[in-house]
């Protein structure tokens, strides 16, 4: 019953948004609907037994689908991100003013009640229903809400994306041809017996569409675009959990459908990720734009997990699985506070910032916490998830994992230069009257800083909870 | 036999109500209300309630998902009465003849819904095709109006002719016009082991004419400038209803005689399939009037459709079609109806509708989405139907991944539509809109939504 | 006791906390009290445990299960033996002085800076007690990067100056390297062993290959020459003076500098094992000592020669572990701890009294105006320069002793750099304190000791930069009375078991020692005559431009990898980004578009040519039906 | 008379028909053309429904076989006759719009 | 040769040369002239293969009700030769081109069906043209279709109507 309330409260929330008019209603609405998911998310996940954390209801019989939802250990983290996410997004940027408010909280909850679905179903088909429906609102959202170029960015990502989900549904159909009850769910699904042969194309196609999603290089160039020209609070839903859509389908439908397959294409896939992470270290350390800069480190970041996937092992598995989770919450983080600096400054070029540490010293500790969370230092969550990533990368190939190291440094070089051109080093005209943070933004941050620095300290949790799904994909191999 | 009855009767009835009545309105209404009485019709040769007996020789035979089909045809020409009757009688002077014309190609639709044997093919595509050419032109002193009407009559007779040959050379091959399933081509087919030249020629011709009446390429080339010239009311119904049936014909004229043609088969109808898809969705990008777009859009439509006829006979394919008819009918006479208010064709025409029209310009976007596949629209499943049939049948991947390819090409075109109405700045002309349009616009939307999330909802009635 | 060591790290992060939180509201003397009595509590702990441990006692306290995935356990856990204890206590002590010092020195700054100084400061002890506590590999990374990012902060505690960011960055992206090195090291193990615990690897070392030991070993030492700066990635070293001088102190002399070697030591069953890597580290560690020797006879700014100074000696350090004298150079670290806290509080003291000049050449005769600075001081450069008895003459002494044993060769270079140190040091001592004064009159006016919150910690470190050598006397002079040796013994027990032991005679010893001592002293009298009168500087010729722009080591880095690397990513951002990929993505749209416009040519508006393509669509259709095999095939070789 | 010839005829009419149609511009000439493709249609037809015809009687002198085919020329006829009235009608609005009827001259629609 | 080889061969010629000259002529009547001399010829045919019946509807409905319409609207607009401006020669060419190649591949066709072989239209016998067997099936079988026939007849004339009548 669990997983159906994540999946509702957001979408009536949603509906009944669209008719508030004023902006701090629908914001106050928007907080207390996302609020009450991130209570039902942890009260269920972690005080519900597990017999209230799975669903299943008659949907399309004739076809063999049906409306099959379940939290596992996966799930039950990536719901966790998504429904942390939310609350945080909206308080963050309530100082921020919309036109048309209530439209767009009320899209902004269609989409995390579209992400919620992704990560919960247990049905092929149903999972591309949500896979799609998380992108339409995000596509109004950037559309209406977005910077200058918004229309046609928006509109390159999302025909981008949708090339990859159609290629993914001619996937599901196939194998959906070839399961042995003619069935949609995840368990047929993994229960066919292709040969390897047969393997390949369906490989590719479910592959195409999350690759496009995480994105891996050469798939990437939608993305720093599209989060450059959304509005930040998409940005964020963007960035902070819906690339993990990618990277959590990768782990729940191309491993164990294709075992072989995945087994065969393995090298090449990581050596595209391991060059994508190095492409975009490098690229970033050439951006003068903060969301650009941003979207760069993402791409590098989401690089290692999608290379750690393909390279298997506990580790690499279980780092990908803790790392979402971090990677979600690290870069909500730096995203509120490029928003931040966008809506004082009105500039995100960093050529025209610096010194802005004298005047708001609270906001450069948080960034500075964030940068280092950026590039995994140690006792930030990032250094868990790096550190296991590594190691699967490591136990694949040694020169591969030596190679993808190289980001390491590399990711040290831009985010130290953004630190230094945004907060050190004299004020500029542009930074000469810059305020400090709002409190809104101020308190989030301080809540992810409290949670990088947690998670830093004391990961544990976050690994047991994902521990079983690891352990049943290692099963499955 | 019912429809078939009833809808030529109603015929007769329009023709008559256009001599004792010039009120607009009450023709309108006895129009729609007429469709509502062949639907109940329908309805009950369906439920075995009441329905003509009359001995057809086996030129008629009615089933099930014939009659299924038609309450789609007739549910959807409903939608469209309710939608657009008031711009029906605008077109001209003749508005109860308009109707009568209509209610005589839903007659068509009808025989091809059941017809079996190459007569009453041929005499359907006729009664289908001959009112079209007259609504096509019946805006009279438009030149455009009066192009389409010319060009589709010409090229529609061109088409017929191709018709009677490829069917006379097929008769010569097996001495058979019927389609009974062991007495009749099929079963002189089958006997012949290797299809005979004669026939198979015949069948090339057949199916190039169906091509031409379901716009298939590479016969398709009426259907851009006769969907823009004809009234947008008569291209809503022409592009919809009219298009669903004659694919159902094409389908049932096939689904017997492909499983023993041999695979050659398959290329020619994969030749048409990929051609289709290729020119109705990539011709479509570029077009400026948005009316010309759902022109080459619904060539693309076809596309998608013709895999029903690849995939014959397979239980999902033939689910696929129905509601590939119902979807793509919901959702193109949905957009017509609103384009039908503006005042401006074009793209720019659509700039800011959604500020001042919201509800049009909300069900034109769920409409859209429909035609172009997302999912939470009846459209996704509608090609995810036809697809997964092809796909049974044995289809080549291939094909279907080109067809997905181009359905995201598909997208963008739509989409230029919902960001002209959402994204941009302008001040749309429109003519006035009732508040029961609006509200049957949001009903439309919500069927196409409901359809969307649980197709069950229309399929289920075909198995009880 | 040793149960208790939690309680060492956790004093500075409380003193981090309260510092960093509550900066605002806390006066300055609160904020120096706060940081300084939470390393002096620290230090007292350590005490406590140092003796413990001396009495036999030490232990592994594990605080919680760090990272448990499948297999893999890496707990939190904290090792206390002879080593540790004795690091404990040369940063917890040193740490606990320059804090002190500290309070006098960064007087001048807002109380909000101040509290973030002494935050950062704290945090640093911190990590650098996690680096030498961790009982595993992964708990000394963690004190590894921290200490990285406190060097960072420190360095750049300067904020508003763009070329200390610029040094600060510098420092972390070479640390980095190096640390990806020993990231990759921690890698092999866990892949190897799938432990990274001490006591495991240790134990179950032999399980490695031959050149699984020599790469770990090499990696790991790719991670010491990053944090300790030896060929090629010193050069952040120098740069990081950027930073206030008790940092400089505590950081770039004392500790941080000092974790390879203390790295190395706990890792030299490893490196025992490896005699490959071993080399490699002693002929690494000896370059860097003479080349970074070299580099400071030329240089005039005072915590730069103070800064080559560290780098030399920190190859001595090397060298000793590359020749197995871990004990030598642990001893090293210890004593050279001592002496370069006091030096670099020394110039400190000058600095603070010529108010922030750093340029030697423009100092002199400050003899009389400084005389504890300068008395202490000129101690700190006997000791550096290995005069007997001071205390960096026995640790020298035992490294290059044992060089002497494994290869001649590296005594006599080793020896050379010794000279090298002790004509540089009195140079800069001659130089600051000795001949006329050269600055300004304004800071001739306001020379004055420095107060006694900063004396007394240069007296302090006087007084063990002095004795602190008798606690290794070596055999020579007395046998068994090497404390230290006999102290870690325990640690490096597997080491001793596996060398081959390097006896030289003591005559041999004695000679060396010898002609080693009077050319020291001679090379020390020559260079205070020399640079007594120096008036003006002249510009250098030859070999001592290069000297001066330190061989150009920083413009050929830049020449060969910062640039090009630029330039790379430049063109990546600007060509291919933005032609080849985004291009090739566009460039299907375009295509999309371009087909558009040729096919509706194709839609002509006659109805004759419409007729015509499709009797021509018919004939076609025909003419594949009755070719099929031919089509076929051609279909097929295309799908 | 072998049915070749006939097929031959009828095909040969069809494609002067079809030739007919792609060459002349005049409508009511191309629309003469498209009722001389369905003549020879209809002469297809009676002539294969003799052969068929006669097949049949070898087995039963009395069969009617063949019969449905005429019936279908019989109904090629209607339609041909009910298309012209509409055709023609076409035509004539066409001509009193433009005053002529060159399938060319209109070409608003193209593209 | 016999009599009705003959006539074959001479409908057949004339047919072919009628048909030509439909789409040769310049003048539009004398289009609609040549067309009923194909008209002609058929009906012809239709007499050789014993189908009276249509042969006389074929006079009657075609050659006699249909060319007349024609003639009216020819007529009635005053068409002449002149009227039609010439047409691309390259068009015509091309277009002659496209029928020739239907035509070559059909009739390939029909030579390569070997199950025409030897399959003989038998002349001048056989009942089912005849009126009465023809009324037969066309009221008992085939009633249907022609019922429904009148539909098509209704929406032509309706057509007509919508179409013709001034606006």
């Amino acid at each position: 019953m669990i997983p159906v309330l994540l999946l509702f409260i957001p979408l009536v929330a949603g509906i009944l948004g669209f008719f508030i008019k004023e902006q701090k209603a629908a914001s106050n609405w928007a907080i207390v609907a996302s609020v009450v998911t991130l209570l039902t998310a942890v009260i269920g996940i972690y005080a519900m037994p597990a017999s209230m954390h799975q669903f299943e209801a008659s949907w399309l019989p004739s076809i063999g689908a049906s409306f099959s939802v379940a939290l596992d250990g996966m799930s039950k983290m990536l719901v966790l991100l998504t429904a942390i996410s939310m609350p945080l997004i909206f308080i963050a940027t309530r100082n921020n003013n919309y036109s048309k408010p209530g439209v767009f909280y009320a899209l902004m909850l269609l989409a995390q009640s579209g992400l919620m679905g992704v990560f919960i179903s247990m049905d092929a088909l149903l999972f591309y229903f949500f896979w799609e429906l998380a992108l339409i609102p995000v596509y109004f959202l950037s559309s209406i809400w977005g910077g200058e170029k918004r229309i046609a960015v928006t509109f390159k990502f999302f025909i981008y994306t949708f090339v990859g989900s159609l290629l993914m549904l001619v996937g599901i159909l196939y194998v959906y041809i070839h399961t042995k009850d003619h069935s949609f769910a995840w368990s047929s699904f993994t229960n066919t017996d292709l040969l390897s042969g047969q393997e390949t194309l369906p490989f590719f196609l479910f592959f195409i569409a999350f690759a496009i999603k995480m994105p891996i290089f050469p798939l990437h160039t939608w993305q720093p675009d599209a989060y450059e020209q959304a509005p930040t609070a998409t940005t964020m839903v963007l960035s902070g959990v819906m690339v993990k859509m990618g990277l959590f389908a990768a782990i729940r439908w191309v491993l164990p459908l294709f075992p072989m397959a995945t087994k065969t294409f393995a090298m090449p896939i990581v050596i595209l990720s391991v060059i994508g992470m190095i492409y975009a270290s490098l690229i970033a350390i050439k951006q003068d734009d903060i969301k650009r800069l941003i979207a760069y480190s993402s791409i590098a970041h989401i690089g290692l997990m999608a290379a750690a996937i393909f390279a298997g092992g506990t580790l690499g598995l279980q780092g990908v699985q803790v790392q979402m989770f971090n990677h979600g919450i690290n870069v909500i983080g730096l995203w509120i506070l490029a928003n931040a600096i966008e809506s004082t400054l009105g500039t995100r070029k960093l050529s025209e910032l610096g010194g802005l540490a004298t005047k708001a010293p609270t906001m450069a500790i948080l960034f500075v916490v964030l940068a280092f969370a950026n590039i995994a230092l140690p006792l930030t969550n990032a250094f868990i998830g790096e550190f296991l990533l590594f190691n699967g990368l490591f136990q694949f190939n040694i020169w591969i994992a030596a190679a993808a190291g190289v980001s390491i440094i590399l990711g040290a070089i831009y985010t130290l230069q953004m630190v230094q051109k945004v907060f050190f080093g004299e004020l500029s005209a542009v930074t000469a009257n810059a305020t400090e943070i709002n409190s809104y933004s101020k308190w989030v941050l301080i809540v992810i800083v409290i949670a990088v620095i947690a998670l830093g300290v004391y990961p544990q949790p976050l690994i047991d909870l994902t521990k079983d799904s690891v352990n049943a994909l290692l099963v499955i191999k | 036999m019912n429809a078939i009855i009833v809808s030529a009767l109603l015929g007769v009835v329009m023709m008559f109500s256009g001599i004792f009545t010039t009120n607009k309105t009450i023709i309108k209404n006895i129009a729609t209300v007429g469709v509502l009485v062949l639907l109940a019709a329908n309805l009950m040769e369906m439920n075995n309630l009441f329905s003509f007996d009359i001995n057809t020789h086996d030129l008629i035979v009615t089933q099930r998902y014939g009659l299924f089909f038609n309450c789609i045809a007739f549910g959807a020409t409903f939608i469209y009465l309710v939608l657009s009757a008031s711009d029906i009688t605008e077109v001209g002077v003749n508005a109860a003849e308009y109707f009568a014309l209509i209610f005589f190609v839903l007659c068509g639709v009808a025989i091809l819904s059941s017809f079996n044997g190459l007569l009453m093919l041929f005499i359907g595509v006729e009664i289908l095709s001959i009112p079209l050419y007259i609504l096509t032109g019946s805006d009279k002193r438009n030149l455009k109006s009066n192009e389409a009407s010319l060009k589709y009559f010409l090229m529609g007779s061109f088409s017929t002719g191709v018709m009677l040959m490829g069917i006379a050379l097929m008769y010569g091959a097996t001495g058979n016009f019927g389609m009974v399933h062991s007495s009749g081509l099929r079963g002189a087919i089958i006997a012949a082991q290797q299809p005979p030249y004669l026939l198979v020629a015949g069948v090339i011709l057949l199916f190039a004419s169906m091509s031409f009446k379901v716009s298939a390429a590479p016969f398709h080339f009426w259907t851009p400038d006769v969907y823009d010239g004809a009234p947008s009311v008569f291209t809503s119904f022409m592009s919809t209803i009219v298009k669903a049936a004659g694919m159902l014909a094409f389908i049932r004229v096939f689904e017997n005689l492909f499983t023993v043609l041999g695979p050659t088969w398959h290329i020619i109808v994969d030749f048409a399939i990929v051609s289709t898809l290729l020119i109705g969705n990539i011709t479509a990008v570029f077009q400026q009037s948005v009316k010309r777009m759902l022109a080459y859009s619904s060539i693309a439509q076809a596309g998608f459709m013709l895999f029903a006829l690849y995939a014959n006979n397979t239980e999902i394919a033939k689910e696929g079609m129905l509601l590939y008819a119902a979807a793509y009918s919901l959702a193109t006479i949905s957009i017509f109806a609103v384009l039908i208010k503006l005042q401006d064709y074009s793209l720019d025409g659509f700039n800011g509708l959604a500020k001042k029209e919201p509800v049009l310009a909300f069900a034109a976007t769920v409409s859209l989405l429909s035609l172009s596949g997302i999912p939470l629209t009846a459209g996704f499943f509608a090609k995810y139907y036809v697809l997964a049939g092809a796909l049974q049948a044995g289809g080549a991947l291939w094909l279907i991944i080109v067809a997905v390819l181009l359905a995201a090409v598909s997208v963008y075109y739509y989409f230029r539509v919902i960001q002209a109405m959402y994204f941009k700045e302008g001040d749309p002309q429109t003519l006035p809109i009732s508040g029961g349009f609006k509200a049957a616009l949001i009903a439309v939307a919500a069927f196409i939504v409901i359809l969307g999330i649980w197709p069950s909802a229309l399929l289920s009635w075909l198995y009880f | 006791m040793s149960k208790l060591v939690y309680l060492v790290p956790l004093f500075p992060l409380l003193g981090f906390l309260v510092n960093g939180l509550f900066r605002k509201s806390l006066s300055k003397s609160m904020i120096g009290i706060i940081g300084s009595g939470a390393m002096l509590a620290s230090f007292v702990v350590s005490l406590l445990i140092f003796f413990d441990v001396k009495n036999g006692g030490g232990a592994t306290v594990q605080l919680f299960n760090f990272i448990h995935v499948g297999s893999l356990i890496i707990p939190f856990e904290f090792l206390v033996d002879p080593l540790s204890s004795l690091f404990l206590l040369i940063i917890t002590g040193i740490g606990f002085l320059i804090h002190l010092y500290s309070t006098a020195y960064m007087h001048e700054e807002e109380p909000m800076h101040f509290g973030r100084y002494f935050a950062y400061l704290n945090l640093f002890v911190f990590s650098m007690l996690l680096l030498v506590l961790g009982g595993n590999y992964v708990v000394m990374f963690i004190g590894w990067e921290g200490v990285g990012l406190c060097s960072y902060l420190l360095i750049g505690f300067w904020f508003k100056n763009n070329n200390y960011n610029a040094a600060a960055k510098k420092a972390f992206i070479m640390n980095r390297i190096g640390d990806l090195g020993f990231l990759l090291a921690v890698f092999w193990l866990i892949v190897k062993l799938g432990t990274v615990s001490y006591a495991s690897v240790f134990a179950a070392v032999s399980q490695l290959s031959a050149t699984d030991i020599t790469i770990i070993t090499t990696l790991l030492f790719v991670g010491a020459m990053g944090k300790s700066a030896q060929i090629p990635l010193y050069t952040w070293l120098p740069d990081a003076m950027a930073g206030p001088t008790p940092v400089s102190a505590l950081i770039h002399a004392a500790t941080m500098v000092t974790a390879g070697i203390y790295m190395i030591a706990r890792s030299n069953i490893l490196y025992t094992m490896a005699p490959a890597t071993q080399t490699l580290v002693a002929i690494v560690g000896l370059s860097t000592a003479i080349f970074a020797a070299t580099i400071a006879l030329k240089q005039n700014d005072i915590k730069k020669v103070l800064a080559y100074s560290t780098v030399s000696q920190l190859g001595y350090m090397f060298l000793g572990l590359g020749v197995g004298a871990y004990t030598g150079a642990v001893f090293h670290v210890m004593t050279h701890a001592f002496f370069k806290a006091l030096l670099f509080l020394g110039a400190g003291s000058v600095i603070h009294a010529m108010h922030h000049e750093q340029d030697i050449t423009k100092m002199g005769g400050l003899k009389s105006k400084l005389p504890i600075t300068h008395l202490t001081f000129l101690l700190g450069c006997i000791a550096i320069a290995g005069v007997p008895p001071f205390s960096g003459f026995f640790s020298k002494d035992e490294i290059l002793m044992a060089a002497y044993a494994t290869n001649p060769i590296f005594y006599y270079l080793g020896m050379g750099g010794a000279l090298l140190t002790a004509f540089y040091m009195f140079r800069l001592y001659s130089l600051t304190f000795l001949g006329n004064f050269r600055g300004t009159a304004h800071q001739q006016e306001h020379l004055h000791e420095s107060p006694i919150a900063m004396t007394l910690p240069l007296m302090v470190l006087a007084f063990f930069a002095v004795v602190a050598g008798f606690v290794g006397i070596p055999e020579l002079f007395a046998p068994n009375a090497h404390a230290l040796e006999h102290f870690l013994a325990p640690v490096f027990a597997g080491s001793t078991a596996i060398a081959h032991a390097h006896h030289i005679e003591h005559s041999t010893e004695w000679i060396l020692m010898g002609t080693a001592t009077t050319i020291i002293l001679i090379v020390i009298v020559y260079a205070i005559t020399k640079f007594k009168k120096y008036e003006t500087a002249e510009p250098n010729t030859g070999i001592a431009t290069i000297l001066e722009n330190k061989w150009y080591i920083d413009e050929l880095y830049d020449t060969v990898i910062v640039n090009p690397l630029h330039w790379f990513a430049g063109f990546l951002k600007n060509t291919i980004e933005k032609y080849v990929i985004d291009g090739a993505v566009n460039g299907v749209g375009k295509l999309v578009g371009y087909g558009s416009r040729q096919f509706r040519l194709v839609q002509s508006g006659q109805v004759g040519s419409y007729i015509l393509m499709m009797v021509m669509a018919l004939v076609l259709f025909i003419i594949i039906w009755f070719n099929d095999n031919t089509i076929m095939r051609f279909i097929h070789k295309i799908f | 008379m072998p049915i070749q010839y006939y097929i031959y005829l009828c095909l040969a009419l069809f494609s002067i028909g079809i030739v007919g149609v792609l060459t002349r511009r005049n409508a009511i000439i191309v629309f003469m053309c498209i009722e001389l493709m369905l003549n020879a249609v209809n002469l297809l037809l009676v002539a294969f429904s003799k052969v068929h015809n006669t097949a049949a009687l070898a087995g039963d002198k009395t069969s009617m076989i063949g019969i449905e085919a005429q019936l279908f020329v019989f109904f090629i006829m209607v339609v041909a006759a009910a298309e012209v009235s509409v055709g023609l009608a076409i035509i004539v609005m066409m001509y009193r719009n433009v005053h002529s009827v060159d399938i060319n001259f209109l070409n608003r629609l193209k593209n | 040769m016999s009599i009705t080889q003959f006539l074959f061969y001479f409908l057949t010629v004339l047919a072919l040369f009628s048909a030509v000259m439909v789409v040769v002529s310049k003048n539009p009547v004398h289009s609609v002239l040549w067309l009923i001399a194909v008209f002609f010829a058929i009906s012809g045919h239709y007499i050789l293969l014993n189908a009276q019946f249509l042969a006389i509807v074929n006079l009657i409905v075609y050659a006699g009700a249909i060319m007349v319409l024609f003639l009216f609207v020819i007529m009635l607009m005053n068409l002449n030769a002149s009227a039609e401006p010439q047409k691309n020669n390259w068009l015509k060419l091309a277009g002659v081109i496209a029928g020739g190649c239907f035509l070559m591949v059909l009739v390939s066709l029909v030579k390569q069906a070997n199950e025409l072989n030897n399959i003989a239209v038998t002349m001048g016998t056989g009942e089912i043209g005849l009126i009465k067997n023809l009324g037969k099936a066309l009221f008992n079988d085939f009633v249907v279709p022609f019922e429904i026939s009148s539909v098509l007849f209704l929406s032509a004339m309706v057509g007509a109507v919508v179409i013709g009548k001034k606006a």
